[in-house]
């Protein structure tokens, strides 16, 4: 069973802990070498804007900074719906994590790649 | 063949229906039974609604719905190639 | 046979959540499928609590959940960093009867060897 | 300070313990004699349906009794947003319970004659 | 004049740009601050949004917004007739 | 001057409703505004549990807000009812300094003293 877990973020980064705890059960899965693919849609792709500042202004845990693990854990670069993108006019070129742009149609079909989908 | 669950007393945003397959299951369950009241546009695949969480809810089946028991869905579940509970 | 794992992550208390998990696991005991495991993450992991107070005529639905499985046999795990977050005591008198500590790690393991995830 | 707080339940009905809290909240108000009105829109009118019966099916806690309960502490009926209810398709003559219906145009002056508003 | 708290990162119903009043208030604050990045339509009423909030998340104020201090907020939340956190 | 009574309703854990709250309480005192009390309904009761435990590198807004309140002698109250069915034990030594268990009805009491509500 080697098809990947999708790990599916659409939640608000920061009015609940949905961002934070799927971006743990990711990191949590790649730990243990499960095969795992994570997916940002909608106001989840904030996510990847950079320039941000939670710790300090807010007190606040800044999320964002677990994208930049997913890396040393050999994970795949995120999966980032291109709609959403375009919705929350975020320039690609100007984040600082890699992602994969995917059109609606992309996505369909990758998600029809994963056995396991757990969404946030 | 996917199922997918939906939860929610709204209809789901185009996103959702423009990744429904004609072999596709979309399932109406919890609070997303409450959605059957709603106009919902052409389905591309079958819609269900199970009919426990219906009826609990005092409503009723509506033409181009299909209700199922519980052991109707965990064959469904078992036989999809992946179960999505569907985000908002 | 298909192997289930069923993933909870909405409080127990006055959600549906609970209650179709419990359905959907005895509909698939009844059909002689598998649930391998049962994993309760984000606030679902307040079910784990043994000082869960409601009133008398209000439906335990973490307390029918922890019985069917017991008898059933079927691991139900909750996750430790998500229920020390949330500031439940993991000493044991303090936990419900059949809900089992667990880390993400045992979780994603047990995912692989299971057929179908099933999220509530 | 006669002016009634509006305790407004916007939230869907079983999916979270929003509207079960927003209904313990307005009649615990109500039992020390706070001046307070219900408000219902959105997917919370599908609290209203008549014909449920979730402790038997669902063993779960039927929140819409606790609207039966708001006569006997002396409060008014609850506001009901009118364009919900025809969303739902929801038949105003069919209900157990009494309401009062109100367009946009009257939510939005008896908005204005509280002076507190908790929304839920 | 009522204060209108919006913290969702979406746009919200119309039923909420249908009560606001020319004299009425809508400030954006937590992740309704992301909000500013999509099209908000035109609106009867002033427009605000938290600037700690909106800072902490990287982004600028837009054309028609106006970014204010807690300071004013609290002064804001103290004149109003009504502060309300607008359901989504 | 106003008095204001504050209302939190979101768990304290990865959503930035606490930060926001004692933004505002700090705010209003320092613009000689009175903070009346502080109530704790929902999922924001969770803050009163002493067994919370964060990662080292998170700042624990509930511990802030607690400290702040304390220092300004601002009455913190959670919901004891809403902590029941969440199943945080009420004994004294498990919950955290600064959080005073409280009634709805204390909270209706106090809410007819305040001229604002701000819930966050």
């Amino acid at each position: 069973m080697s098809q990947p877990t999708l790990i599916w973020l659409q939640s608000s980064p920061y009015n609940s802990s949905a961002a934070r705890e799927a971006l743990d059960y990711t990191l949590a899965l790649a730990a243990v070498d499960c095969p795992v693919q994570l997916l940002l849609s909608g106001p989840a792709v904030c996510l990847l804007l950079p320039n941000n500042d939670f710790s300090a202004a807010l007190q606040l845990k800044d999320c964002s900074k677990l994208l930049g693990l997913l890396p040393l854990y050999d994970l795949a670069a995120p999966l980032v719906c291109q709609d959403s993108l375009h919705q929350y006019q975020i320039d690609p070129k100007q984040l600082h994590h890699a992602i994969t742009r995917l059109s609606r149609q992309q996505l369909a079909e990758r998600l029809a790649l994963c056995q396991q989908v757990v969404t946030f | 063949m996917k199922l997918v669950h939906w939860i929610y007393p709204e209809l789901p945003a185009q996103p959702l229906l423009s990744q429904l397959a004609p072999q596709d299951l979309l399932l109406l369950r919890q609070d997303g039974c409450y959605s059957l009241l709603l106009d919902w546009p052409q389905l591309p695949c079958r819609s269900l609604v199970l009919a426990t969480d219906l009826k609990a809810r005092g409503l009723n089946v509506k033409a181009a719905w299909q209700s199922i028991e519980d052991s109707v869905w965990v064959e469904l579940a078992a036989q999809a190639s992946q179960v999505v509970l569907w985000p908002k | 046979m298909t192997t289930f794992a069923l993933l909870l992550t909405e409080s127990p208390f006055a959600s549906q959540a609970f209650q179709s998990c419990l359905r959907f696991a005895k509909a698939a005991v009844l059909a002689n499928h598998q649930v391998e495991h049962i994993f309760l993450y984000q606030n679902a992991v307040l079910a784990a609590s043994a000082a869960i107070d409601l009133p008398s005529d209000e439906p335990n639905a973490a307390a029918l959940l922890a019985d069917f499985c017991q008898q059933q046999r079927i691991p139900l795990l909750f996750c430790s960093t998500a229920a020390e977050k949330r500031g439940l005591s993991l000493q044991p008198d303090q936990l419900n009867a059949g809900y089992q500590l667990a880390g993400l790690a045992e979780h994603a393991m047990r995912l692989s060897q299971c057929h179908q995830l099933v999220q509530f």
